[in-house]
Order: C-alpha cells, then structure tokens, then sequence
C-alpha cells in the first residue's frame, strides 16, 4: 500500500517544506508525519476521526487517501482500545502513532499507558515503539476538559519520554525522533501554537531529526536563567526583550523541548553562569516538573545560586473556560516579568 | 420510517396515558429547544459564544420526550437526568432555564457554572440534572451510583443517563451499566443512535447488528424506537422509568435518530451525504412529524401551537437580553471552590511587592 | 455435564482431525500442567516460591485445549496468545518450559522476567505467548493490536487471549474486544468462567445470563463449550481460529469450568461450598474426563499415559533441581532496560564517598 | 439497617481499643471504618471482595454481616465504574468509602479521579465527599504492580486530597477525618506496616479524628530535618536512633501524614531550626513529591539553608519483584544513614 502511494505526487499541504515555503507548528508536524510515513512501512496511525475527517485539528488531512486504511485506521472512542492496541502492534515491530482528539482523554488510558506500556521493557516483553501525540494546553477558552498539559501525571512513570515542543522546526526534527526511538514516547503539541503566525519558518528540505532528551538555548543571556518549555517558551522571550529594554536584563531562555528525561546538564550550566534560576511552566503548579527542575538544581549546584530558585505557573485549580478566569488563572508575560525582576534584584 | 399521515392518525385516542396539556408542553419544549439553539446559533455568528456550539437539530425530539417521562419536581425529590452535549430538550424539560444555558455559552459569572464550565455542562440537583463532563461516558458510572442511593435509601426515584453511539465504545459506559445493572440499580441508560460520533460513521463504532443488543451482555432490559416519534420514545422512555421505579433494574433503549448538522459549528459535514440529511430533514423531522401528530390527530389546533411559538420567542428574547446584559465573573473567582478550605493561593508575583514567602 | 462412560465413546472416531500422536501431546501438556502446579505448591509450603501461589486445579483441560487450537511454531511465524494467571497449561502448550516457570515463580535471575515479574508473567514473541500484567483486561486490546498487525501485514496467524469472568467486567476487555470486532481483527477470545473472581460469584459480576451474550453486543460470533470437556473446546477453539484466519474476525468462546482451589494458596477458600467443590472433582475434573475419553475410545492404553506420567515426573524432577540450581539477580540489574538509553541513574548515597551531583 | 444492626454486640475484632487492647495499624483504620459506620449511615463502602471475603486483607472483615448488603457492597471488577458510582452517592449525600483492592488498580480510575470527581466542586456539580482507599506500598515481594506507591500521580491534581499515615494512632484518626471531610480524600495504606508488631499501641477509648493538613513532629532534633511519610518514617526513626549513636546527630523527622494539602508551615518551620533538609520518599525519584516539597522549601526557607537539601528515593524504575532487585531499588536504613551524614557533613 505504501509502494503504491508512493507514485502519488505528494499533496500541496506536505510540500511546503519542498517548495521552500515557511510551515506552522502543525504543518511542521505533519510534514513530519507524513514523511516517516513514507519512509517507513511500520509506521502507522490510529485514532478518533483521524482518517476521512483528517482529525479534530487536521494534522492528518489527506493520509487516508495517501497511505490506506490499513495505515490510518479511525477507531471507536476508545482510548484504552486503541492505546493497548498500538502496545500490541509495536510488539509486533509495527511503529503506531496514537492521536488523543484532545489530549485531555489520555487520563483514560492512563492505566494502559503507565502499567504496560512503560514497563513492558522491564517486564521482558521487549521495546514499545510507540508514539501518543495530540493537542494539549490553554490558552484557548477549552474549558477544563480541552486545556490540560498532561506532562506532569506521566513525568513520574520510568520508561516513559514526553517530549513538548515549542518552535516549527523542533515540532518536526522531534516528532521524526519521537517515531524512531524505540521508547514510547508522549508527544504534546501545544494548540495555541499550532497555527500561530508568528512561528512560521522555512524548514531545511532534507530529513533532519532533533535528539530527544537535549535542551535548546532559545535565547542567550548572563543575568538569569528562565526554564520553561511550550507555549511559555514566547511568552517568557517576550518577557526577556521587555526586561532587556526596561530593566537591561540580559535573560537566558533554556526550552526543554525535551521533559523526560530532563537535559539536567543544560539547565546546571546555564545556572552556573547566571546563578539566578526561574522556572516557568503553564501546568499548575502543585506538583508540576517545577518541582523536579528545582530538586535537581539544589542537588547539582546549590553553591552557585545567588537566589532562591523560582516558578511562574497556573494556579492550583482545574483550568476554568471564561476568559477572565483562564487569563487570571494562566501564567501571563507581565508575571514572568515581574517575576524576574524580583529574581534579578535578589 | 415514513412520516405518518395526518389522515392515519386523525382522531386517535391520546397514547401512553398522556393528556393534552402534556402534549402541548411537549410541544412548547421541543419548539424551545429547537428555537434557543438557533438564537444561540446567531450569538455564535456575532461571536457572543465564546468556544464551540453544538446543535441538536433533528433530535430535540428525543430529547425531550425521554426526559418527559421523568418525574420532573424541582425541589430534590424527583427523578434525575445526566444529558450529552445535544441534550439540551432533556435539560429544559427537567427544568434548566434558557437564560442560564445563553449565560453559560457566553460565559458570565453568573452562569449556572460561574464561568468555570462551559456549554450545558451544569448541574441542580434540586431540579434533577447532572452536567456531564467532556470525558465520555463518565457519568453512566456516575449515574448508577445516582440509581444506587435511591435503591440504599429505598427512595422510588430513577436516574437517567444519555450516551451516545460513540460513547458506547468507551469503558466507562461498560463498567458503568454493567455495575447498574448487577447492582439493579433503577436507572435508564439512552443510546442516542444519531449515526455519527464526530466524523465516525456507526459501523466504524462498532460491529453489533444494534445497541439494544449491548443490553444483553448486561442482562440489562432491551428497548429499540424510532427517535423522531416523540410519542413513541415517550412510550419507551416511560415503560423503561416505571420498570426501574418498580425496582426492575436497568433498561437500555436504543433511539434511532440522526445528527444533521456537523459535530460542532466548525464542522464542515464534508464526510456527510447532503441528500441523506435532506431526506431526514423532509422525511423525519421530530418537530414536524410531532405537529403533524398533534394536528393531525385533533389533539391541538395551529392556532394553539402557534400561540406556543410567540410565547417561546418572547421568553428567548428575554433571556438572550438578560444574558447578554450579565457581567463576565471576577478574575478571583479562579481561585475559589476548588476544595472547601477556601480559596487557593494566588502568584505571589501578583502581589505589590511580590513576595514567594507568601505563595 | 456428567461424565461420559467409556462405553458411549468405544471404538469412536477421532474428533475434529485430531490423530493419535496429538491426543496423547495433548494428555502429556495437561498431565504437565497439572504435576507442575503440584510442584510449584511443594515449594510453595517449602517457602521456595517468592509471593503468591495461583492454582488452575480442575480448568488445566481448557486451557491446554484451547491453545492446543493455535498453529505453534516456535519461530515467530505461529500464532499468538495471551495467558491469564491460571493459564499455566496454554502457555506449556505454546511452548514456555517447566523449568522457566519455576524459575519465575523463585525469582531467579536467569528466570524469563530476569526476577522483574513474577508467576508466569512473561514473554516470548518466537514461541508465540505475551505475559499479562496485574491489572485485569489489559492484554484484551494489546491482542487486539498484535490482531489488527497480522490483518496489517496480510499474515494468516491469529491471537487468543483469555478473560476471567471476572475480567469482563473492565472497561478494558471492552474497548479491547469491541476495537477487535469492528476491525474484524483475527482474534478469539476465551471467557473462563470458573464461576469465582476471588470472593466473587458470577451471578454478583454480571447479570447477563452468560457470558456467551455479550458477544452479540460487539458483532462477534459466539460460543459456549463445557470447560473440562479436552476435545470440546479444542474443537470450539479450532473453529474459532480457522474462522479469524479465514478473516471472518472476532469469536467469543465461553468455556465453563470451576475454580477448586481458592484464588491463591492464601485464600480459604471459606466462601465457597466444599460440596460443590467435591462435586466438580469427582464429576468433571478434565484429566480424569480426558483420560476416560482416551481410554474409553480406545485411543489410548493406560500403559501409554502411565509412560507419559513417569516422564513428565522426570522431566519436572529435572526442572524443579535445575531452577533450584539458578542464581538470584544480581541488585544491580534493577537499574536496567527501563529505556533503551542504558542503565537508570544509582543513588548518590551508596558512592564512596556519595555524591549527590553523581546523581 | 444501620440501626438494627446497632443492637448486636461489636465483634472482637472491632473492640480491642474498647477493650484496652492494642491495634496494629491495619486494626486501627478497621475500627475508624467501623465506628464511622456505626456513627453515620451515610457511610457506606464499595469494593472488590470486601462482603463476604471481608478484603484481600480484611480490612473490612464482619461488616457485610453487621451493616448488610446495601451498605457494603461488593462490586464487579470495575474501577471506573465503582469509583464513578461513589462519586453518584456522594452528589445524594451519602460518603461512600471505596477500597481498591491493591492501589496500584487505582490508575484504572485516574480519568475518573482527575476530571470527574476532582472538578466538581469547581464545576459547581458541588463538594463530592468520598474517600478511595486500598493497600499501597513495597518492601513485600510484591512486584510491579503490588507494591505502587501513587501519590505523586494524583498530588499534581487540584481538588484531591492525599493522606497517607505511618502509625496505628494516626491511621484511626485520619481515617476518620478522610470520612467526614466534605473533599474527595486519597487514604493510602502501607501494607508492610499493616501488622507490624511494632506499630501495636493501644489507642484513646474514645471518638477523634487526625486532622488532615497538619504533619507531625515523629522526633525532635535540631542538627538536621528529615521530612517523610508512611513506611519511610520508621526506617528514618532505626536511622535517626543509629545516627545519634554513632555520631552524635540529633535528627528531627516530621512525618508529613497528609501530602495534600502540604504542611509547609511544620516544614518550613523545621528547616528554619535545623538548617538541613533530607527529604525521603519510597516513591520513585524523577517527578516523586521530593521535588515539590524541595520548591517551596526554596521559595520559603533559602536563606536558612546551610546545605542543599537532598533526597533518599527509590530508584527510577518500576518496581521490580525479586528480594534481591527490590532490596537494591527501594530506599534502606543504610541510605538514610549515609545521606543524613553527608548532609551533616556539609
Ligand atoms: C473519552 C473521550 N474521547 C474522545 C472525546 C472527543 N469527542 C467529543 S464528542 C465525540 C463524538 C461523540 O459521538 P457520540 O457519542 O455518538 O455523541 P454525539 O456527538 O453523536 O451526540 C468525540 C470523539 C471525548 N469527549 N471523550
Ligand atoms: C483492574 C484490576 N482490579 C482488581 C484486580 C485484583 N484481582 C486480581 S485477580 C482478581 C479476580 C479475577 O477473577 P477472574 O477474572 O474471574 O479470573 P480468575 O481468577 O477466576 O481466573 C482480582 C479482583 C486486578 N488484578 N486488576
Ligand atoms: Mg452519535
Ligand atoms: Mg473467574
């Protein structure tokens, strides 16, 4: 089936990469989707409303007609079926991609996920190349059930990856990661990211993959260093240039691209050069990876803080739906500016 | 499942012991259903909704007729309903009032929900409903524990949940009915059969020739209607309320309908087959077959129904003026009600001068 | 379900194709599966065996004959199951060995699990078996997965998972078997009902008249066979497999048997009716049916099953001395294969000297 | 029905307290359930096997037959759908109690927990009084999924609260402060401390909760904190014995009891005195309650920090069956020793 798609000229949607046009997080994703894909055979989708419909966001808008039912398979609203299912295609060296609608509903497969999924290597039933993507974060009016970040339930479960982007052209190097590595992974595509303007860029029109488990430096600075990772990774550099005018702030962004496992040596080294640590992440903040981040940091390099390590998140509250609410309840840049203006003057 | 004649039914006695003020109030139901989800189809064009908006077009019927046959009190000692998001007609038969549901589409603080939850998930557990929550299937398990106190506590009370077709693949709605119905728990679980579960057409849910034949794996009671009789799903609904009442257990009742608009306004229906919902429109629309019954049967005049229609335009316009003029909530109000010891604390970033001793 | 006198089968043909050689491979495994457990409860009471002890006394037969179905291959080309706790006899048939069972349940470090897992949780994907894990329903949509990837893939091999009655219940056996019917995956499905979940009767795990019913509510065939009847369900199962390679999808195979021993060795089993109990052994335990069957019919001569036993006691002899002989884990290996990226981090405070930023 | 039952004589079982008896732990939180369903008929109790079979561990042993069928009820094995179930009573006003049979079953409920029952207070479906409760915990050869501890997967959600006690006297108290608490409350109960002879005591003849919220001080100490919780708090009191002998270290441990809501304030307060903190969970490391607990001490205490602070935890795996892995993969009196020294040396 693959073979014979392949003579297909590839749609305009998943070559704009190809004819030098700059994609959206979301086309980035797709493209990279697409492109394992056709590369490899073993690679295959499952999910709600993922094939004739092209799912909820339409990262997978004409794969159906590209690669077969056989590679795209629409399943029942059965989040635990089709979970354990990709477990047990991957045993059989298949490569499932799993779509959450919303990744809010992969609190249902949480069992499946924790239990076998992430202990089947320990157990001796061998590797779970699998991977769980789908739509995560706020910002966006979802409401409580349409707005979650996830990562913290299953930053606590070994064997596991999460991986949670923030730019274009890590969206598709990790996403091709993601699909290669043999672990499962857990990969969270921000939705208020997804189609914004500004993240437009010009991928290289080659095969390129961003290593799972490295930090990126989205900004460099000497002053203080901000931790953060997502959607937060824009609001926290629109932070940094407002405190680089008004306070001449020169803030470190380090974007974990990468939760688990976390690039310890990034972020120690960025705090040995700036002694001053904020972290910053749009979960809620009870037990949010804040908490990790600032536990590894006093275990590796307690005698170079200058300051008490920091954190900018959401409130410890469901995410509530109406605007004043969810704004009051979601970090803002105005908070992460605040924030480090009182780190800094520490 | 062709549309009854008038001339077939003319005359005929009123069916399931209902009388015509019933029928009427059926009536004035449906058509404030049908009517509310359209003024709230218009505030969505102007952007006064804020997130999505999900129609029931072409069941309201259903809707309204199974919730009918509920004990309906308002004051916590009748029977209690948990709805889908295309159960609105059951929120209002049970007693949910326009102006709550416009404020909870635009989100205002004095919403039902106060802004926290959206749509119809809302919930008065004096008037008899439970919101769901956006996690299918949920409250089936929920609502068999609704069922299983009114059976602890010997109360003649009945729950009754709606789950969609797609739903019914989820094992919440397995765990749930299964826990109902060894426990004969009096609770009636809807299978609202509309074809569709967002883009999945019903035979990618599931193999089974029906959902009535989910029922027996459940020893669970097996009912099957068409879901745009309103008379006939009223019949279903209330055989089904009074065995659970009589302490019978559960009933699962499969209602055949058919969802023509989209999944939600953003929803193209590209998958869809216009003719097909053009024919379900012509041939089986609930509100229309149910006013071709009531005419056709002498059991209400045009002019009666018409006399409802005013009145329901009047009272939505009232609510969506009201609505409209309610204020969104206070950004606080984010913190508060998440446990019962108070409200959580705020960034301490936000306090002048900010100070993390004191988050 | 009375036994069958030797007289009714005289002289009567083999059953379902099956030859000679096979019915007497058939006796050794359920002989083996039962002497096996003997042994395992021997080391049991010596306190060789590490945590609990799990009897399939009295369902060996089912188990054996079900997989007996399967093509078993032994180099990754054959067909796939996935065992429950008392499945010790489905996974001898496919090919685990005594002396890793034995292993496993002493938690050695040479053991399949390598000392990680415990009981006859584990795998080998060449010999065509797949280690549950604990909680219940789980493998129902992992065998659907390895299901749908033989439909993928265009191979003619089939899964077989086995569900308690009690594991019905799960939302996981749901969405797992209702995912496999609609995709018509070439799975069967084989519901024990041994008439216990632990403490828990049948009749307080579901009120379905059988457990053959819930098949209807997901589009796959049905069966009911008498669980301790060998040739019985080998010929329900051989049906059902044939019927999943052909692409004819899913089967559901109710095999009714009985639970004699309790849960557990720990278990009193104070909940249940010795009666009855007594009544299952000396009425339908399956070895003592399959051997009347065998003898009866003139298949087999006692002589020949009285060989089978001596090496089968040899052979478990060999296996209990060779597992005793193994070594445990060495601590360390608890650090290894949770991902692919090498050995988990070690404690900081058991370096000399400890060094947190080592950690 | 509760009330006919009141007539008859208490069993033995349930009178040793009455009687000036001693109780194990796993006796003590027997008699709060005990006496809260002689107390309030609202209370009622739903699990696996928990009628006639009284619980894989007894624990509720003689209470079908006192209380009858409709007060305790034995389900089908349905985590969802009982702990769903619970959620419905309690919207009636009742307060169920919920057993898992092992808690490592609890991640089949997780959606059900997080977004049903966590939510509705904030949903405005009202307070859902419930309480889940089961046998948690390692140091038994239980393997992967006999002996999880699952706090940190739930003390990252908002609306839950966790408890989880370490002595007979506690364990009454708070079980009983679970049932009466208008939140959902997470009761977890080690079964290695189950019927720990040591843990006998003899409790107070009469009614009284434990606060839920508030730590405890298991030993006073001024050179050094240890903070913990459950199973941990005994092999930190052999190793606090130990440290006092062998070097002379005073070591305070506070016995965290409740983890959600934390008790900054005892926390806090501690490390103000002793300066040092060692914090010691059987949990695994990354994303276990350490961190959290590590942030707030940060935000709270740094300046009053002589030391990083440091933590003993199981290793980041699952948990791995037999004696000789699980001995290496879970914390000993030797790592808590060893850690205490290092940090005391510092
Ligand atoms: C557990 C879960 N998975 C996925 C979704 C996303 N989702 C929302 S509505 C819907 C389709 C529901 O179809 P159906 O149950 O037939 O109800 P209908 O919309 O037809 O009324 C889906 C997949 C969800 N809400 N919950
Ligand atoms: C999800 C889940 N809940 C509870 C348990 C605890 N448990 C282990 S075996 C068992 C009974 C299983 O009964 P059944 O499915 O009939 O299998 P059988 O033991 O009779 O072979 C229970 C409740 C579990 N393992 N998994
Ligand atoms: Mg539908
Ligand atoms: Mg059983």
């Amino acid at each position: 089936m693959a073979t014979a798609t392949k003579r297909r000229a590839k749609p305009e949607h998943v070559s704009l990469t190809a004819q030098g046009k700059p994609v959206t997080l979301l086309e980035a994703i797709r493209e990279g989707l697409w492109e394992e894909m056709e590369r490899d055979p073993s690679v295959f989708l499952m999910g709600e409303d993922i094939g004739v419909y092209g799912g909820a966001f339409k990262m997978t808008e004409g794969m159906l007609e590209a690669f077969g039912g056989l590679r795209v398979v629409d399943t029942p609203i059965s989040e635990i079926g089709f979970t354990g299912a990709a477990a047990g295609a991957a045993h059989m060296g298949m490569r499932p991609v799993v779509e959450m609608q919303f990744i809010d509903f992969i609190a249902c497969a949480y069992d499946m996920i924790t239990n076998y999924v992430a202990t089947s290597r320990y157990r001796g039933s061998g590797a779970v190349p699998m991977v769980i993507r789908g739509p995560s974060g706020g910002y966006v009016r979802g409401g409580p059930f349409h707005s979650q970040n996830p990562e913290a339930a299953f930053f606590h479960t070994p064997g596991l990856k999460i991986v949670y982007p923030s730019t274009a052209y890590d969206a598709k190097g990790l996403i091709k990661a993601a699909i290669r590595d043999d672990d499962p992974v857990l990969f969270f595509e921000h939705k208020w990211l997804y189609r914004r303007p500004q993240l437009r860029e010009v991928l290289p029109n080659e095969d390129y993959v961003v290593p799972i488990g490295k930090a990126r430096t989205h900004r460099e600075g000497k002053d203080l260093t901000i931790v953060t990772y997502a959607a937060l990774v824009h609001k926290c550099a629109e932070a940094a240039e407002l405190l680089e005018k008004e306070d001449g702030l020169d803030v470190e962004i380090i974007d974990l691209r990468t939760l688990l496992p976390l690039d310890d040596d990034a972020i120690v080294e960025s705090v040995k050069k700036t002694n001053r640590l904020l972290i910053v992440h749009e979960d809620t903040r009870t037990g949010g990876i804040a908490g990790e981040i600032a536990m590894r940091v006093s275990e590796k390099a307690f005698e170079w803080l200058d300051a008490p390590i920091q954190r900018v998140t959401a409130l410890d509250a469901p995410i509530p739906y109406s605007p004043p609410l969810e704004d009051y309840f979601l970090p803002q840049t105005d908070d992460i500016v605040k924030a480090a203006r009182w780190l800094a003057g520490y | 499942m062709a549309n009854r004649s008038p001339a077939k039914r003319a005359s005929a006695a009123i069916p399931h012991g209902l009388g015509r003020a019933e029928l009427l109030e059926m009536y004035r139901l449906v058509r404030l259903t049908r009517s509310l989800e359209e003024k709230l189809e218009l505030l969505f064009k102007q952007s006064k909704v804020i997130g999505g908006l999900f129609r029931s077009l072409g069941q309201e019927g259903e809707s309204v007729a199974s919730a009918f046959a509920l004990r309906r009190r308002g004051d916590g000692t009748g029977d209690m309903l948990s709805p889908l998001i295309r159960n609105l007609g059951s929120m209002l038969t049970i007693g949910a009032r326009p102006v709550e549901v416009v404020r909870q589409y635009m989100a205002r603080g004095d919403s039902p929900a106060r802004g926290k939850e959206l749509n119809i998930h809302f919930t008065d557990y004096r008037r008899g409903f439970i919101g769901q929550i956006s996690p299918l299937g949920d409250l089936v398990p929920v609502m068999a524990g609704v069922a299983l106190t009114f059976k602890q506590r010997g109360e003649d009370r009945v729950g009754m949940v709606y789950i969609g077709d797609g739903a019914t693949s989820t094992g919440a709605f397995h765990e749930g009915i299964n826990f109902a119905a060894v426990q004969r728990c009096p609770l009636v679980v809807i299978v609202e059969n509309n074809g569709w579960a967002y883009s999945t057409p019903t035979r990618m849910q599931t193999a089974a020739k029906s959902f009535a034949a989910k029922a027996a794996g459940y020893g669970a009671a097996a009912d099957r209607v068409d879901g745009n009789d309103m008379l006939a799903v009223y019949g279903a609904a209330k055989q089904a309320v009074e065995r659970a009442r009589a302490g019978a257990g559960v009933t699962l009742i499969q209602v055949d309908t058919y969802r023509r608009r989209g999944h939600a306004q953003h929803d193209s229906q590209s998958y869809m087959d216009a003719a097909e919902i053009e024919r379900w429109a012509a041939t089986s629309d609930p509100v229309d077959r149910y006013v071709a019954a009531l005419t056709g049967s002498g059991w209400a005049s045009a002019r009666e129904l018409a006399e409802i229609d005013r009145a329901v335009d009047a009272e939505l316009d009232a609510a969506v003026a009201e609505a409209e003029a309610s204020p969104l909530p206070e950004p606080f109000e984010a913190r508060t009600d998440v446990t019962g010891d108070g409200p959580v604390a705020g960034p301490w970033y936000r306090l002048d001068p900010p100070d993390p001793t004191k988050a």
